[in-house]
């Protein structure tokens, strides 16, 4: 298709750790103007490979070539002398620094004396890179102070400003609302026809056809395949990535009749800024909670949850008022799957067993006294139940990949009797084998007599799975959608703003 | 507005005390909060003000023994300008640059207790700690027939009263050459770090006839330990506050400091100085001991001493 | 807007009326402790009181500045105290042995800053968490203090060491000058330089220097360092005001110090510090003491009263910050 | 048989052998050193001194192991014990009844850690601040209280308890056992415990999974302050006197003491069985310099080497680090 030599080529790259071959003798190329898509199911190497692009891992074996001369990467540094930058999927952002700061750092304009910073430059030079973002925000706004999309944003900015050759993307829509998607791409476009070659990491099959131009697939670090986006169809990519047909529908038996009411919130206001909020979840029934990012879909679930202090409304539970802390919450049975599974979810460096054991001790143990071997016992169970691939439940859980550490923060539920489970993405950053079964096993749980509310940012999980749904905007529920009027087109509508 | 009245009430709350003030007002340091010997020493201030128609101004600080606490104190009274002082430093070297502060701004201070090694002072009251450590160390050895074996629990090594303390202890064991010296360990004038040197020397040495301590706090401590371990010595301390172990026998002496009378003639002797009555250079107690036999008439309580008269005193 | 937005940030957002709007517990505190203080005594607001709160704040607040980075890289450095003993200890060493005072105050900023980087190396090379690290070596340098000088002051007659805290420099205390100066360059650091910036970012962010490609173990040993240093020069002034040095002087001051870093509103957590806070908790301190020495308040009151002061402050930012 | 093999089993779990495994050994390599170069070392009485004097650091770091365990800090144990300390002896001398002053003291302790626990759960103050400006509240009560003076002589039967012996063991050392199996219980064997290690590990996590964080954190506080006051009963009894500041010193060795003992101060993983090799360490050490007579001036040198000893051997050992560095 091309027939100068590619901008980088990475020939036989392998990168080995103790008991896993994250690399196995891959090789990649990607060409100015392109727009590579890297897919793979998590732990098939994608985040690897990117580390070795930017140079935060050296490669064990394996050559790169730089538009056809033979080149090293070995550090941060060799990898942006080569005009490589990297949007992280964990932000890489100082809190406490201001937006400038964050975008230059590193590589400050220096200033009169040898170790100053030349702040008026900074912060021109960072003033019109949000500009072309369209992005209205002082530059010396903090970066703890901006919501997730616009701490997306910046870090957006900061890959723009090394004027990159090579932009590297790891999931950046992950934490966007689809307008911001889509100025997302019209960006990309941009950098597209001024030459700059895009590697771009996602598990959302509508981006990956949308806009790659090539994809490769990655499986247990190896390359499976590389074609172009005509030659395969979706169903046929899913394949290649899991190794397997996988059903991508999570068709399910949606709710007929209408089940006890479990949880009913009347003028709910929380601290977070959510107000006049107003929903029913019955058992029997999965609840949608959708609307873009930002819109105060999680501060809902946390007011609920008791997480954020609630300022006014009622919240009743099975018809009894509710009112309290999580501790509160979870012995009246609510169970949470909070947003961020490694800040809010898990104990990273406790084990399986006791992060799965968590909100469940007091029924496992009423007298208090706790035993290990029960404690194994049940965690195993649930091991087994969840099919949490762990060599053991004594394993700390921060060694886990992605997938079964989610299956880990919704496990942990099904042991503490909770009937209304809050489900906040919980599909972020796992791949589509592991989706399935999640929403396997939220089926599950429904069909057993709970209630789920779910939030999800993707619209099609919100519209595949859910019986009903809600649709947030700036704080308050915006409208309702049934069964019947679920679509992606309808949330849209009720979520965007009308100018 | 409302932070106004708070402020005014609290300043009310505040000067209340001082606004009954008359007569000199003397500015009294001392090292710490938590050592008996202080105690006295303040009460015995306290007492010979109110004879004397006189205030005492308490600066203590509030970490023990902080040096740069003690120089904040005295710079903040400098700006106050109490009448007189009467000092001890908390280190008598490292303090001497917080008294050249004093005789700068031209206020009269008494030393007592402890002697600074620079600066002017009206007066010195104190105890030689050389010759009380002597008398009392003399004191065991000839209770112990002038034989057998002995250990030295030491204070805080670089206080000078520790130093001439040992010196004395020394002097006394070279006067009789037929008690063996064992070892000699620091307590850091502490009961609780002199018990658990005892409690090793105990195993170190299996006959221990007779303990010099520096002071009676770890005296005190010693005396515990051999209760603990069932053993029996001779203990004598410095400092004259085991009053009741000599009572009870357990302490055999205790050189008397007299903390209370330093107290009450180290602030007389700036009260005498302000009215322009003659004070000595120097007043120093002779070094009594406090034993079995004399001690009925230390057992007056703190709060009920009275200060004795400057002419008794210092006539001797 | 919503109460749970958190109020700007001095510093790098740096508009004066942002820096208003967040005025922490500890300046209303000292607000208040000046105006009961200048009710109750006609000494507080004299020229030479002030003059002695200021003289008396200024090796703490040395030690309490870099103590300011040191915590906001999610760091402590308990062993400052201790290293400033011993770096006192040494100056007036080398000056009781006929050294001059340029190579005394060499000697104690190279113990300060061989402590310093000690530290850094211990915390940033092996990963061994600063509040330990920082006990062994308050031990180590308390140790060598006590052995070098056999538990004794060690005196000084030496005039140009008494000069450094009583003399003054065009009319100005010199002991006033390197606390500004200490202030204005560690100001500088802060906000002005590549460091400072990294140290923002070494509280909040570390991973985020490594994948700018800066050596982020470098900047972290910098810090304490910093602090080592430090702890050097404020021996100086400890020394010069005792005209001896003592192996326990300083012991224990850097509780004072990270107390007043916190006061003055600078977080265990995120990198999220503030220089300026930590002089207006220094100061707080510095107030505290004197006034209520002024007012002859019994000392057992007087140690209550700081411990209130940390707790009030910490009382009124967490009412303030309440979600 | 069965029973044999499982109450084996748990006493393995219980000591935890893995944790502090290595430090038992460093421990013994002490001893070896010291009965080397010292005869009176192996001696009984020695070795029960050794063991009382290791007895009080425990108990009073055993309380404040727990505190770390939630990723906390108590600087105002050794205040406490001052307070306690003073109190219980006061009372003691008043109404002349050793277990009314042990009640008060243990209850003084208690109320300092509630207040504690109030501060850092409630008020959500750092605890290294909230229980610094604790101390010196303490403190200036405790020095108000007592004027300067000391408080001593008490009835034999109090005194027993930090002299007395029993079966030939002295009775601090029956109490440490006490509460070592009760602290291992405690953090090991209850739901209580799993839930205070969660809160060390990921206190957001734990929160989120109906742990109720300030009910522990206050528990936790509570239970080191009326261990502190504990410790003081012990301290007092074996003294036979009370004075203001003496729990000062003990601050910084009980948190050592934690620390040698494998406790990460920032939370989630630690034993209390470490923490009494941890105190038995720094007790040895101490008494091996007082039996070879070496100058005290060497102690805080020597106790400043062994902690970063201790923590640059686990560095070594992580391999990895524990994920947070």
């Amino acid at each position: 298709m091309n027939s100068t030599p590619p901008l980088l080529e990475l020939r036989d790259i392998s990168k080995q750790f103790p008991g896993v071959k994250a690399l196995d003798h891959v090789s990649f190329a990607v060409h100015s103007g392109e727009v590579h898509m890297l897919v793979g199911e998590n732990g098939a190497g994608k985040s690897s490979l990117m580390k070795v692009l930017c140079g935060a891992y050296r490669a064990d074996e394996g050559e790169f070539f730089h538009r056809g001369e033979k080149v090293e990467i070995r550090s941060p540094a060799d990898a942006r002398a080569l005009g490589i930058a990297v949007i992280f999927q964990e932000f890489s952002l100082v809190p406490y620094l201001s937006i400038a700061q964050n975008i230059f750092l590193g590589r400050e304009f220096p200033g009169r004396f040898p170790g100053t910073i030349d702040h008026a430059r900074m912060h021109r030079e960072a003033k019109q890179l949000l500009d072309q973002l369209g992005l209205d925000i002082p530059t010396r706004t903090l970066v703890h102070e901006l919501g997730v999309a616009q701490q997306q944003m910046v870090e957006i900015a900061k890959a723009l400003s090394q004027n990159a050759r090579i932009l590297v993307m790891d999931e950046p829509t992950a934490a966007l609302s689809d307008r911001e998607t889509e100025r997302l791409f019209a960006m990309i476009r941009q950098l597209q026809s001024d030459g700059v070659a895009i590697v771009y990491i996602s598990h959302r099959m509508a981006e990956v056809f949308a806009m790659g131009d090539r994809i490769t697939v990655l499986r247990d670090g190896k390359k499976v395949a590389s074609l172009l986006p005509g030659e395969a169809t979706p169903d046929e990519l899913v394949h290649l990535m899991v190794g397997r047909s996988v059903d991508r529908s999570y068709a399910r038996n949606f709710c007929q009749s209408e089940g006890e009411l479990i949880l009913e919130v009347k003028d709910l206001s929380s601290v977070n800024g959510v107000k006049g909020i107003n929903l029913t979840v019955r058992s029997g029934e999965i609840v949608g909670l959708s609307g873009l990012v930002g819109a105060g879909r999680s501060e809902v679930a946390r007011a609920i949850f008791g997480a954020d202090r609630v300022t006014g409304g009622e919240i009743l539970l099975h018809a009894r008022a509710h009112r309290g802390n999580p501790d509160k919450a979870v012995a009246a049975g609510i169970a949470l799957v909070p947003e961020s599974r490694k800040a809010e979810g898990l104990a990273l460096i406790r084990s399986v067993c006791d992060n799965l054991m968590l909100p469940g001790l007091s029924l496992a143990f009423p007298s208090r006294i706790y035993h290990a071997a029960r404690a194994r016992q049940i965690a195993g169970a649930l091991i087994d139940r969840l099919r949490i691939s762990t060599p053991s439940s004594q394993r700390p859980v921060r060694l886990l990949s992605g997938g079964n550490q989610q299956k880990v923060v919704i496990g942990k539920w099904l042991g503490s009797g909770s009937r209304l489970f809050i489900i906040d993405e919980p599909t972020r950053g796992i791949d589509v084998g592991a989706k399935a079964e999640i929403f396997a096993l939220i089926d599950q749980l429904v069909s057993q007599g709970a209630g789920v509310l779910m939030i999800s940012s993707e619209l099609s999980e919100i519209v595949q799975v859910c019986d009903r749904s809600y649709v947030m905007r700036d704080g308050r529920i915006a409208g309702h959608l049934s069964r019947e009027q679920l679509s992606e087109e309808n949330i849209l509508k009720m979520g965007v703003h009308h100018e | 507005m409302k932070m106004k009245t708070l402020a005014s009430l609290i300043t009310i709350a505040l000067l209340s005390p001082l606004a009954h003030a008359d007569g000199e007002k003397i500015a009294v340091f001392t090292k710490n909060l938590t050592n008996p010997l202080f105690a006295e020493i303040r009460a015995g201030a306290d007492n010979a003000a109110k004879q004397m128609n006189a205030t005492t101004q308490h600066y203590v600080p509030t970490k023990p023994d902080s040096i740069p606490e003690q120089m904040s104190a005295i710079e903040d009274v400098v700006v106050k300008k109490p009448d007189a002082i009467v000092f001890i430093p908390v280190d008598s070297k490292a303090m001497v640059a917080g008294v050249n502060k004093i005789n700068a701004a031209n206020i009269p201070v008494v030393n007592i207790n402890d002697r600074a090694a620079g600066g002017k002072f009206v007066s010195f009251v104190g105890v030689n700690d050389y010759d009380l450590g002597l008398e009392t160390a003399r004191f065991l050895l000839k209770n112990l027939g002038g034989k057998g074996n002995v250990v030295i629990i030491e204070g805080v090594k670089g206080a000078s009263t520790n130093q001439d303390r040992i010196r004395g202890f020394k002097k006394a064991l070279e006067e009789n050459p037929n008690v063996k010296l064992l070892a000699s360990q620091t307590g850091n004038y502490q009961r609780n770090q002199a018990l658990s040197v005892m409690e090793n020397l105990m195993q170190s040495f299996p006959q221990i006839d007779g303990v010099l301590a520096a002071n009676d706090a770890m005296a005190t401590g010693v005396i515990e330990a051999l209760a603990a371990a069932n053993r029996k010595a001779l203990v004598i301390g410095v400092n004259g506050t085991g009053i009741d172990e000599i009572k009870q026998g357990k302490l055999l002496a205790t050189g008397d400091y007299k903390g209370f009378q330093q107290g009450c003639l180290g602030t007389m002797a700036a009260i005498r100085h302000l009215r322009k009555l003659p004070v000595p250079a120097e007043l120093m107690f002779p070094p009594n001991l406090i034993t079995q036999a004399n001690v009925q008439s230390f057992l007056v309580p703190k709060d009920k001493m009275v200060c004795p008269k400057w002419e008794d005193v210092v006539k001797k | 807007m919503s109460e749970n937005s958190i109020a700007t940030p001095p510093g790098t957002t740096s508009t004066f009326s942002a820096e208003l709007r967040r005025v922490p517990g500890v300046a209303w505190i000292l607000g208040l402790l000046v105006l009961v203080f200048a009710l109750a005594s006609r000494d507080f607001l004299s020229a030479p009181n002030l003059l002695n709160i200021g003289l008396q704040s200024v090796i703490l607040l040395i030690l309490a500045l870099p103590m300011t980075m040191i915590i906001m890289t999610e760091g402590v450095d308990i062993s400052m105290g201790a290293v400033l003993t011993l770096a006192s200890v040494v100056l007036a060493w080398v000056l009781a042995h006929d050294g001059s005072l340029p190579l005394a105050l060499a000697a104690a900023l190279v113990t300060g800053l061989a402590f310093g980087v000690g530290n850094g190396m211990l915390v940033a090379l092996l990963k061994m968490p600063p509040f330990v690290v920082t006990l062994g070596t308050m031990g180590v340098a308390q140790g060598l203090a006590l052995l070098a000088t056999d538990g004794q002051s060690i005196v000084v007659s030496n005039d140009s060491l008494q000069a450094v805290y009583a003399g003054s420099f065009m009319g100005i205390p010199q002991t006033l000058l390197i606390g500004a100066v200490v202030y204005a360059l560690s100001h500088w650091l802060l906000y002005q330089t590549r460091f400072g910036t990294y140290v923002f970012a070494l509280g909040g962010n570390p991973d985020a220097l490594g994948l700018a490609g800066i050596r982020a173990n470098y900047y972290l040993i910098a810090v304490y360092a910093f602090g080592g240093l430090m702890a050097g020069l404020a021996a100086l002034i400890l020394t010069s005001r005792m005209s001896s040095g003592h192996p326990t002087a300083a012991i224990g001051m850097e509780f004072d110090a990270i107390a007043a870093v916190v006061v003055g509103g600078t977080s265990f957590e995120h990198g999220n510090g503030w220089l300026f806070g930590t002089l207006l908790g220094v100061l707080a301190v510095g107030a505290l003491r004197n006034g209520l020495n002024l007012l002859t308040v019994a000392s057992s009151v007087q140690v209550s009263c700081i411990g209130l002061l940390v707790i009030v402050a910490l009382l009124i930012d967490g009412f303030k910050g309440k979600k | 048989m069965n029973d044999a093999i499982a109450s084996g089993r748990l006493m393995a779990r219980l000591v935890d052998l893995k944790t502090i495994g290595y430090r038992l050994a460093a421990a013994l390599a002490i001893c070896l050193v010291l009965a080397a170069a010292s005869d009176v070392f192996l001696t009984t009485n020695n070795l029960l001194n050794v063991l009382r004097q290791a007895s009080l650091l425990f108990l009073l770091a055993s309380g404040l192991t727990l505190v770390i365990l939630t990723a906390g800090l108590d600087l105002s144990v050794g205040a406490n014990i001052g307070m306690s300390a003073c109190i219980a002896a006061s009372v003691i001398k008043l109404t002349g009844s050793a277990m009314l002053g042990a009640a008060t003291g243990v209850g003084v302790g208690l109320a300092i850690g509630l207040l504690n626990g109030v501060l850092v759960a409630l008020m959500r103050m750092p605890p290294f601040i909230a229980t610094y400006g604790m101390l010196w509240v303490v403190h200036g009560v405790t020095y108000w209280f007592m004027a300067g003076t000391t408080i001593y002589g008490f009835p034999a039967a109090f005194r027993a308890l930090g002299s007395g012996y029993f079966l030939g063991l002295p009775i601090p050392v029956y109490l440490m056992f006490v509460f070592l199996a009760l602290g291992s219980f405690f953090a090991q064997r209850t739901t209580y415990g799993q839930e205070i290690y969660a809160i060390g590990a990921n206190r957001e996590a734990a929160r989120l999974s109906g742990v109720p964080i300030a009910k522990r954190l206050i528990l936790v506080y509570a239970v080191s302050g009326a261990m502190a006051g504990l410790a003081s009963l012990v301290f007092l009894a074996r003294m036979n006197s009370a004075e203001g500041d003496i729990g000062e010193a003990f601050t910084l060795p009980a948190i050592a003491a934690a620390l040698i003992g494998g406790t990460s101060l920032f939370g989630g993983v630690g034993t209390v069985s470490g923490t009494l090799v941890g105190a038995l360490i720094l007790t040895l050490v101490l008494n091996g310099m007082n039996l070879l007579t070496i100058d005290a001036s060497w102690q805080p040198l020597v106790t400043g080497v062994i902690v970063l000893l201790a923590v640059f051997f686990d560095a070594l050992t992580r391999k990895g680090g524990d994920g947070r560095q």
